[in-house]
Formats: structure tokens, C-alpha cells, sequence
């Protein structure tokens, strides 16, 4: 056991349930009107009591344990309850409890960052269940397959810190909900502005702050992987947000707090596979890429589609998530500043294997939240009725408001 | 006695006080409203898409004075409100049929 | 000295003032009226300058230092004003100034945390003078008692992080205060709604992760034992919140989100002095039970009692230190997943051991309280006038207003 | 490579750039008035992005490269583009990324703190110009002189942790910007009240916690100098906040919540410079005289030379970085608790020294800054036009509100 | 001239505006106000105890008009803001003696 | 009918509201304003800097009644808002000339 890796692991554990518990929250929080603000910030605290429940009881086997035969598919069930995990017990250079835990951190976001496609009209008993089977069904045999030593994993797919399960995952599940669910009323024809876009530029900066610990944490030690990887997270962050700014600036004129930071998003999402990989030259590149992709991506889906995923989820990190983790293929090259590829592999066999992933996950992901929504309304309505949506969901599922200036 | 209403834009409210208070008015009531009228609104980007916010933030003020100081009121009103663009507002005179004051329990002009 | 040690418990220090600044702030903050969130905030900052000051003097010194013949009850003056605390000085394998830095962030909050007791209409001066002479008479005695080698440690009384040397005194301290200058004006038959439930969610996910400074912290090493801390800390939370939550859906038919973070905050306080002794499964149960306790505890006070607590410290920090304090008695059983008994003492002893230790503080606290308020109600109104409570705290003492939108 | 003080510089970068975003910019955005609260917010992300850029483009290699000839006053280009960082590469104990990433934050925050000087009037696209060049002219250079083995190094110039580098160039950078372009439109007769008090108590509390990092952390390792700094720091900062409390307290009868944190902005600034080298004494002596000095200096500049330095930029920073700076000159003596003169090195030859850093940084900041801005100037006008004064430079600016309640 | 002044659901403040915009009505003032009534408003948890808020967000709008046109303006408003539950609101019809534009000292219909 | 309108003190509003449905007046609008008047404001400090904050939070409230209910009406107030101390507010009594219920579009009294 090595006590700096552990404080880093410890702290970053730390900095990844704050991205949630208010960053995230707030983030979404200052994005929807008014009347719906608590029931954002409510989701994401019950989803981090689900998860961690979950988590306990089997989602941490599920995701890391040993699947025997069906290792390539699930871990199995030996480690439930947590079993077998001791004050003593070690993953590598840290207590085991340490890794059980920062892992946990990224279950409780991945979910939480759904909540941004079904806003402001989905029934709070319907959120709760869908995460739950979702986490089963979606997360947690994901992040075996990647980060568990499943199929993924054994064909040399990398994902550094969850581009593919986490953010992949968490944008296609969010378009898929939205899309089963329907519009908001009103949408796209009345504005539906930022209740508190303060609230939202806080949440932002807790976001970035936070994902240090996410990509550099993800070294699962505290020495150069994780300064790298730090700094390439950073430095995709500012291009990101800079690139997504100056396009506003040249198209409408005038740049928006809003634009910079889902610039932000977008290029933290997208430099997260690739944070252990790549170096800083790339980290300029796919910040500059993510920008761009992510912003048109964003008016495509909203705009042409007019697909209500209202907090823009799946064009910020579900397309940042793909084009990051198909990055990661070519920018792994040690010519290119990279972490260099596996004895043996050339870029194109590497970027078969990213394609591979991506596409498999998108797939599984797109499917299984489709038939867990489906199941879900055999037992509960998915949305509230239109009085209540009228109401907010404040008022209406949590008898609260927001403000009482 | 009148009701004298006055609908202006918000930076203005500390010129219309100065002018009424050179005139002797001393008492009156402000609260902020929104108008729609010929001034267009501002618009508001949100995702790339152009929205025109219809309503113009405009302080209402309300005096009420006796019939006589009606005519100053008016004139001091529209010279420290004016602007000369769109959207310098209105003034509505109302009919008062009478006033008391809570504290005394005055009524009429010597309630203002 | 270890340096990874010492990156954690630095780390942690950052935490837990975390927690008082603004964690805390926001949280009680947005509970009271607007008319009174800039004094809650004041407050809060002022009792961290007091604490700080009070340490550096005489604080670490009548704590931790060495009380000679008296050291049963109190440290002695031997490290007033911090003499003998050099660049080089260790405890354990962590310089001294981290450990007086650490233990000050704890001396910060409890004082903090006495102010949800008479929200909303001390007096300022008396709030000073009222904090400072209890830091003086209940916190340093206790926390000597327990961690500096007073008479409770002697006896093998265990609170690891502080649920009886924070969590009771500060309960307790925040009960008898509001008893003894009275409701609010209103206070039980005027709804007294959060003025800004979102300021309070935010400070409540700052709570959270800060304490994971707090209890892994007390571990004053990165290894097994802080991760394990950690690890129940959050699945106490989580627990807690969901319990709370629970309760409120099968009662009301709406959770709230001031439902879901008091549970929370209880599954912590709960939790906090078992945090180094219990295993996960003794954490899900403390969770849980921490959210049906403090819950029937809040009601309780609040519609059957009438005492006007005002933000529900006793209820949830005073009976969630006693359940979690005497639940160590309990889990600590290496049987059941703990840390294991000392040798040859018994589950029965350490259970006798653990409720002196309740009892005597509950008892010292709560008379050492009365007599510091009626102490300083001879110097200065404990209340302000009632004129000056309907316009608020914020105007009337302090001559400002929280927001000018 | 020490795991351990790895740990805690990569926990102390994010905890510095926590300290602008969200800390700075919601202590700056509370104190403007509401039509302005995102352009202040908008202005320390765009910072954040365009420092980052600029820093691995040729900023790191300008202050910490190896100039050559030119070496006592500018590092050179040969790490241009970060070239040379490896993830093997070491600086000290640490990695050579998590060096160059934790000098970044310090590069970020330094003219976002010059936001307050021209904030709620300057153009947005001349506030970028600005920033860009400030950084090459002022900052990277200054930088280099004191911790880039230029000359002011040579001389034996100590500036721990940036009193000079960051505080001073910050608050000469600001008041001469709020002299150039100007007083806001009603200054000072109309009162420009902060708009949302809570948000600026919330920054505060942020960056006391956050500069724990930005001191604490520019030991560049984790033991007792570290620990040391941590807690000098904290002392300062409670003893400032405490300080000018008491002094409103006496002046006016009203203690503010705004006071408060500027005393402890106050406090913390003063201590930076010297809080690797003094002592716990020491550190309640700089920030009582923190307090005093920049209370009374704020009042000066505001009220008899009614210079608009808006948020107070100069007479907190600048005037607390001098202040502390200079008493370096003292209190690193060893007979006053500190860490020691060097050999042969009397404390009138420090405090010339000091004296010779501080004045110097001082007229070339204010020279270079002047410059700056007539240059800016030519390209494009540096104030918005009175009539998007009035409207804020929300809605003129960016098309946006801060809060649609 | 009269003033009509409409106290409404907040949401059918828009359908309302077209309605009036259909009859060629283009300046109006609006404003929120909290109407106590026959509507019972909702209720809020706080610890367990159901408060009842008796206030209910309501808007209320100001229409400066010719006499002339105060049926179609009622009958407007109406139209668009009924719901057909209670608390749809009232309208006041109140005399109106003068009304003056600012910009242009314009008084009487013309300053509408 | 007349519509009354009183300005009191926020913290009466209850007390107002009390008075009035003891007499049997369950209808009526209410809104925050700011009042300017002999009452002075409270100051706030900024930076040592003294500010006189020259207006006053006020609740204006509206209350459409039948003629005949004007004298309780207003004696119902004056009971319940006065302190005794200046800025106890005002009381107007304007012309209603007529009331509409949106629901129903009954008129006149019964729409009350
Ligand atoms: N018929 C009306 N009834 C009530 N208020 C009106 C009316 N017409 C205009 N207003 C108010 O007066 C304001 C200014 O009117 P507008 O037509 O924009 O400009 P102008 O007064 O210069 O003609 C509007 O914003 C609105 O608040
Ligand atoms: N007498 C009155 N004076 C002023 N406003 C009234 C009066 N009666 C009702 N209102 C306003 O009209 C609104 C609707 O009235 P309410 O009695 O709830 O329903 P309805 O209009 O369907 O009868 C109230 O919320 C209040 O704002
Ligand atoms: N002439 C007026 N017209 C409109 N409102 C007025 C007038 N005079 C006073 N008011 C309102 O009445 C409130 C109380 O008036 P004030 O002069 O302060 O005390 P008092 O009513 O005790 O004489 C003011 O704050 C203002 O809102």
C-alpha cells in the first residue's frame, strides 16, 4: 500500500461526489425555469442514495467481481454485500475500500447525468425506478466489459476514466428518454430560459474543479499518469469552452456564459478517454474538436430535430464521450506526444477496437433504456400530467419551493 | 381629487422624484411592471436560437394630489421623464373620490 | 513523517473548514427567511475567526496539551499560544501543525453548528461572547476528555470522529439555548419556509463530501482505516437521506428535498463516531436507523414539544451523536464487520463505557450552557428586540441585505 | 518522486483553481449589481481559458524556462508549447506536469482578480485583448524575476507564495485600469449595492478554503512546511476578517457580512508572501495589521480619492501583497518564530531587498498596464457605451440574464 | 376613456395578448400580483406541518381604451382566459380622464 | 361600486386580511410596492459609506365593494393596519364603474 496514492485516491473520490453533490446538481439546477429547480436538485441526491444502495448490494461485484464463465459479460455475485472487504484488502496500491469507493463515485454521476434529458416532466417515482434497473442493466455491465475485465477490455479497448462508460452511456440513455417521453409543453416554440444561469456558471466551475479528480484520479496513484492526466483534462476544458465561445461570438455576435461553459462540458467529456493517453498537444486538438462537434451537434439536435433532450446531454456528452473514445486511437501514439500503443498494435487496429466499443455500447445502451422505459410505464406513468408540469414539478412532487424571497 | 398614474422607464425614477419634489410633492407609491407597446423588447440568445422578451421592465408611479396640481405634476412628470425615443411612456389621470390616512384617520386633502 | 499521510490529513483539514465555510453557511443559510440569511452567514464566519483565536491562545493547549495532575479533566496552558509547535514537531506520522489545523476546523463547526438552535434572533454581541466562553468551558474539556487523554479515554470510551465531542455538545448546546431565549415571534402557527432551499441543498452537498474530510480524516493517516471511513460515512449518508425520504413519501405522498438532506445530515452525524470502528453492512443499518430516529425526533420537538429549535440541531445532530455513539458499542464486534473489541472488554462493557460517555457530556453540556447564558445575559441581551426581529437580523444588525435583485 | 507530496500539489492545484472558479467569481459576482452578474462571471471563465492557452502556448517557458542571456529577466521559448514534458519528467519530488499545472492556476487567478478594478463597464473583447498581453508583459515576466531564477531571485527576494507575483501586479494592474477607462456612471454618489451578498459570502468562504492550496500547496511538497503554511495562513485570515469586524463594529455600530470577507481577503493576501516563512505569532500580528491597513486604505481610495477601483482590488491586494511582502523582511527571523534569515543575511539587508521587489514590481506593473491599455485602446474602444452601461452588460454584452426567477 | 384592468391565471397571459392583439389592441401594463379569493391556494410541507398558502399568483393587466371599445376588450379578455374553474379572475372597468404620452405630450385617445 | 385601495405596512397584511373577512370581505388583490413618503427609509452602510434607502416596503392591496361597504370597509382597516406611527399608510376610495367575473361573465355585484 502506498500512502500518497491512497490520500490522491481518497481525495479524488472526494472531488468526483462533489462533481455530483452540488456541481452537477447545480449545473442542471440554474438550467431549468423556476418552478422545477428542487426537483432537479432532489434527483440528483436521491439517485446518489440509490446508487450507493445499489452499489453496496451488488453493483460493486457486478461491476469488478469475478463473473467466472460469464466473466466476459458480468462480474459475478461473490463480492455482494460487499463481501470480503476488509481494513487489509488491496487493489493495487490502495485499500480496496478506496477503489470500491471512488468507483462508486462514477455510478452516481453516470445516472445523475441522465436526469438532464427527461427535466422538468418525468415522474419522480418513474426517475427513481428507471435509474435503479438502468444501473443494472446498463451502467454496471458496461463498466464491467471496460473496466472489469470483461470482452472490451480483453480486445485492448481503452477508456481512460468512463468517455465510453459514463459518458456514452449516461447521453444516449438521456436522448432515448427523451425522446420515449416526448417535448416539454411548449417546446420548441416558447423559451424555456436558464432560471439562474449564476447557479449553472457555479455548478460549472465545480464541474471542472471536480474532474480533476475524475481523469487524474483515475491513474489510481499520484505520479505522473495522473499530472498528465490532470493537465490534458485542463487544457482540453479551456479549449473547449474558448473554441465554443468564439463561434457564438462570430455567428451571433455575442458570446454566452451559457456557451462557455458547455464548451466546458464538452471538452472535459471528450478529453476523458483519452486523459491517460495523450499528451498536451493532443489535449489542444480534441478540446478545439470537441468544441466544434459538440456545439453543432447541440443546434442539430435542438433546432432541426428538435428532440427535447433538454439539457443538451446527448450532443455534449454523448458525442463528446464517442468522439473522445475514438480519439484516443489515434492520439495514444507515442510520435504523437501519446502514452504510446500496445507491443504489437497499430493505430488502425486500435481505432477497430475503440469503433468496436463505441458502437456496441451505443447500441446496448440506446435498446436496453428503451425497454427499461417501456417496462417502467407498465408500473408507473413516466410523466407527470400536464397540470402538474404546468404547476413545476416543484409544487407538485415535492409540495416545496424553490425561493421564498 | 386625482389619481395621477405615470408608466416611465426605470432609470428615469430618480429625475421624476427630484422634479416632483422641486414642485412640493413629497408622497407617492412605485412599483415595477412590464410593458407592451411599440418598444421592442430586447432579444435573448438561448442555444443559438433568437428570442424577443415582449415585455420592457417600466416603473408605474402614483400621486395623488388635488385637482389643481394636476397640470404641474404632468409637466414636471414629462420633463424629467422624456427621453424623446419609443417608450418614454404614459400618464393616466384616475378620478379620486377620496383619501385617509390610516395613522389619523384624516380624509381628504389634509390626508395626503 | 509520512508524506502521504500528511497530504491527506492537509487535504482533509481543507474539508472540514469546507464544511463550516460555506458548507454549512448555505445550509443553515437558506432555511431561515431572506430577512436573516446575511446574520446566519455573518455568524458562521465569525465564530471561525473566535475559534481560531481562542485555539492559537489557550484552544490546542487546554485540549491536547498535558494537564498534569488535572489531566483527567483538562489540558494544561503548557502550549498556549502554540509554543513548542515547530516546523518540525510531529504526532504520529503527521507534522503538529497539521494535527492543531485539523482539530481547529473541528473546533470551528461545533460552535457553527450551536446557531440552528437560536437562528433568526440572538443578538450578535451575545452570540460572540456566548460562543467564545463555551469553547472555553464545554468543547475543549470534552474533547479532552475523549481524544486528548482525559478520564473518558482512559476508560476506552470511543468516538472516532466526533459524534459525542461534535455532534452532542453541539445538540445540546443548540436545545438549551433556544429554550432559554425562546421561540421566534410566530413560531409555532406561521409557516417559517426556507427562504432559499436551493443555498440549502448546496450546503448540503458540500456537508457531505466535506465530511468525508471529517471521518476519513480522524483516521490521521491515508490507509485501510480512512478508506473504510470513508466507505461507511457515505453508505450512512445515503442511507439516512433515503430513509428520511421514505418516510416522508409513505406519510405525506411527497418527499422533499429539505426531507431527503436532513436524513442525510443525520445518516452523518449518526455515523461520525463509529466511522473508524464499523464495516459497510453496520453502516446501512446505522443509516437507517439514524433516519427513522432523527426524524421522529424533528417532529417531535417541533409539533409536540413546541421548543423552537429553530433548524433541528438536537433532533438530528444530538440524537444522531448519541444513537451513532452508543451503536460503537455495538458494531465495533469484529462479529459483526467492526474493527473488533479492545482486548478482554466485552460488547456489555464497551456499551456501559460508551453511555457514561453520552450521559456525562448530555449533562455537562446542557448545564454548562445555561449558566454561560445566563452568565452573558448579565453583560448583554441574549435576544434583540422585537421591532428588530420583524424587520430581520440582516438590517438590524448589521445594516445590510442579503440580495437586491 | 515522493507519492505523497504529488498527492497533495495535484489536491492543491484544484483547490486553487477552485479558487476563481467558482470562488472569485461569485465573491466579484455577488458585489456587482444583478444586470452584471454574468459578465463577471463570463469574464473569469474566458480568463481561465484564454491563461491556459497562452500557458502552454509560451507561458510556462517564459517563467520557468531557462532564458539563456536573457535569463534575469524572461525564461525563453525552448519549452514553448510545453515541449520537454514528459510523464516521466520531475521537478523536485513532484512531477514536472503537476508543477507546471499547479503554476497555472496561480497564472489564472492573477488577472481574474483585476476583474474587480474595471468590472461592470469595460468591453468584453478589450478585457481579452488586455488579459492576453497583461499575462505576456506583466505577469509571466514578474513570475520569472521571483520564482524563475531571475533577478530578483538572485537577490534573495521571498515571495512564498505570490504577495508579490500575484497580489501586488493584481492590485496595481486594477486601480490603474479603474483610472484609465474611468468611474462607473453615478460613482460614487449613487450606491451600487452588492446585488447578492450570499454569493459573495459563499466566494469567500471558497477562496479561504481554496487558498489553503494556493499557499500550502507552494511548499511543492507535503510535510511540516506545508503544515506550517496551512496554518499561518488560516490564522491571518481569521485574524483580518476579525479585525476589520471589530473596527465597522466601532465605526458605525453595525459589524457587515461585507466586511467581514474582505477582512479575510485581507488577512489571506497579506500572509501569501510570507506564510512559508513565519510563525503562528507572527501570522496574528500580519493579519491584525492586514485589517488595519487595508480597511483603512479601502476607505481612502473609495471615499477621498474616488477612484472607481470597483471591488477594491488595489486597496486589498495590492496593498495587503506589499504589506506582507515587506514583513517577510521581519518575521522570517528566527528569533520571531520564523523559518530563518539565510546565512549571513541580516534583516535590514532582507527588508531592502524586499523593499527593492516590492517597488520595482510595482512601477513596472503600473508602467506596463498603462501601456497595455493605450495599445488596447487603438484596436478597440475598452468601455461599452454608456447606454449598455445602463442596460448591463448582461443583456448588452452576452444577451443574457443572470436570473429569471 | 376607461381603463380596464384584468386579474388572470398567470399561463393565459400570452393567449390573452393575442387575443387583444387580434382586436387590434397593442399597448397594455401588466404585473404580478397575489389574489385571495374563492381559490383555495396549495399547500406546503414544512417538518411534517401543511401550511395552506391562501395567497395565488395572479396577473393582472391594464388596458388604456376609448370608451367605444371596452365590450370587445372584455369579450376578449374572456374568451382567452377562461378555464371555466374558479379563480379565472375578474374585470374592473374604472374611468379614465386623460391620458398623456410622454415622448410627445400627445393627451387624450391619440396618446394611446 | 368602488374599488378601495389601501397601502399599509407588510407586516399588517394578515391583521388587514383578518379585519376584512370578519366583516365578510373574502375577495381582494394584493401586491409589494415601494412607498415614498414622510416615513424615512432605513440606511444600509457600503464600504463606510451611508445610504439612505429613500423608500419603503409597502402592500398595496385592492379590494372591488359595493358602495354601501365602503365605511366598514375602510374602518375594518384603519383598525387593523394603524401603529400609531408615521408611514401607517393611506387609504383611496376610487369609482368602479363596473366588475366582471371571467368564469362566469356575470356582472355588477354578484361578480364580487
Ligand atoms: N393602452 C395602454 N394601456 C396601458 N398601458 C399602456 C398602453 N399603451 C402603452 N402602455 C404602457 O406604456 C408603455 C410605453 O408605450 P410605448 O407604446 O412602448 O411607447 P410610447 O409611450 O413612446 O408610445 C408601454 O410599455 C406600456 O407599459
Ligand atoms: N372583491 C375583490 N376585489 C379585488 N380583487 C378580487 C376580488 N375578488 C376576487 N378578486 C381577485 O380575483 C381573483 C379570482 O377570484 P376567485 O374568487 O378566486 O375566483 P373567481 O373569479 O372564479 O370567482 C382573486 O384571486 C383575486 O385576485
Ligand atoms: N400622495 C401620495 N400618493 C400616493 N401614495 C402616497 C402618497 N403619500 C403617501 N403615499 C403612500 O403612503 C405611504 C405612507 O405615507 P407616509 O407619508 O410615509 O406616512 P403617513 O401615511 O403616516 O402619513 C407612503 O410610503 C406611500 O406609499
Amino acid at each position: 500500500m502506498d500512502s500518497g496514492d491512497t490520500a490522491w485516491i481518497l481525495t479524488s473520490t472526494a472531488l468526483v461526489l462533489f462533481m455530483t453533490l452540488p456541481g452537477l446538481a447545480l449545473f442542471y439546477g440554474g438550467l431549468v425555469r423556476s418552478k422545477n429547480v428542487l426537483s432537479v436538485l432532489m434527483q440528483c441526491f436521491a439517485i446518489t442514495c440509490i446508487s450507493t444502495i445499489v452499489w453496496v448490494v451488488v453493483g460493486y461485484s457486478m461491476a469488478f467481481g469475478d463473473g467466472g464463465s460469464a466473466n466476459d459479460w458480468i462480474g459475478g455475485l461473490s463480492q455482494a454485500f460487499l463481501s470480503g472487504l476488509s481494513r487489509e484488502s488491496l487493489n493495487g496500491s490502495i485499500p480496496e475500500s478506496v477503489f470500491s469507493m471512488f468507483q462508486l463515485t462514477f455510478a452516481i454521476i453516470t445516472p445523475a447525468l441522465i436526469i438532464g434529458g427527461f427535466a422538468e416532466r418525468m415522474r419522480f417515482s418513474a426517475i427513481l425506478l428507471f435509474s435503479t434497473i438502468w444501473l443494472l442493466v446498463v451502467y454496471l455491465p458496461v463498466a464491467h466489459w471496460v473496466w472489469g475485465g470483461g470482452w472490451l477490455a480483453q480486445m485492448g479497448f481503452l477508456d481512460f476514466a468512463g468517455g465510453t462508460v459514463v459518458h456514452i452511456t449516461a447521453g444516449v440513455g438521456a436522448v432515448v428518454t427523451a425522446m420515449v417521453i416526448g417535448n416539454r409543453k411548449g417546446f420548441p416554440k416558447t423559451a424555456m430560459m436558464p432560471h439562474n444561469m449564476t447557479m449553472t456558471v457555479t455548478g460549472a466551475g465545480m464541474l471542472w474543479v471536480g474532474w480533476f479528480g475524475f481523469n487524474a484520479g483515475s491513474a489510481l496513484s499520484a505520479g505522473g499518469d495522473a499530472g498528465m492526466a490532470m493537465l490534458v483534462t485542463h487544457i482540453s476544458a479551456a479549449t473547449g469552452a474558448f473554441t465554443w465561445m468564439m463561434i457564438e461570438w462570430i455567428r451571433f455576435g455575442k458570446p454566452s456564459a451559457l456557451g462557455v461553459v458547455t464548451g466546458m462540458v464538452a471538452g472535459l467529456g471528450t478529453i476523458t478517454p483519452a486523459s491517460g493517453y495523450v499528451g498536451p498537444m493532443a489535449a489542444l486538438l480534441i478540446g478545439f474538436m470537441a468544441g466544434n462537434l459538440c456545439y453543432f451537434a447541440t443546434m442539430y439536435l435542438k433546432q432541426t430535430l428538435k428532440i427535447d433532450d433538454s439539457l443538451d446531454v446527448f450532443p455534449v456528452h454523448g458525442i463528446g464521450g464517442m468522439l473522445g473514445t475514438l480519439s484516443v486511437g489515434v492520439f495514444v501514439a507515442s510520435s504523437l506526444g501519446g502514452a504510446g500503443l500496445a507491443e504489437g498494435v497499430t493505430m488502425i487496429d486500435q481505432l477497430g477496437v475503440q469503433l468496436v466499443g463505441v458502437v456496441s455500447v451505443l447500441l446496448w445502451t440506446a435498446l436496453a433504456t428503451w425497454g427499461i422505459l417501456k417496462l417502467v410505464s407498465l408500473i408507473v406513468d413516466l410523466r407527470v400530467d400536464e397540470e402538474s408540469e404546468i404547476e413545476g414539478l416543484d409544487l407538485s412532487s415535492h409540495e416545496e419551493k424553490g425561493y421564498n424571497f | 381629487m386625482k389619481l395621477v398614474v405615470a408608466i416611465i422607464k426605470p432609470f428615469k425614477l430618480d429625475d421624476v422624484r427630484m422634479a416632483l419634489s422641486d414642485i412640493g410633492i413629497n408622497g407617492l407609491t412605485v412599483y415595477e411592471v412590464k410593458g407592451f407597446g411599440r418598444q421592442k423588447g430586447h432579444t435573448e440568445l438561448y442555444r443559438g436560437a433568437e428570442y424577443v422578451v415582449d415585455y420592457i421592465p417600466k416603473m408605474k408611479i402614483e400621486i395623488a394630489i388635488e385637482d389643481e396640481q394636476v397640470d404641474a405634476v404632468v409637466d414636471a412628470i414629462i420633463e424629467s421623464a422624456r427621453t424623446g425615443k419609443i417608450g418614454d411612456g404614459k400618464i393616466f389621470i384616475m378620478p379620486l373620490e377620496n383619501a385617509i390616512r390610516v395613522r389619523t384617520s384624516e380624509s381628504g386633502g389634509s390626508a395626503l
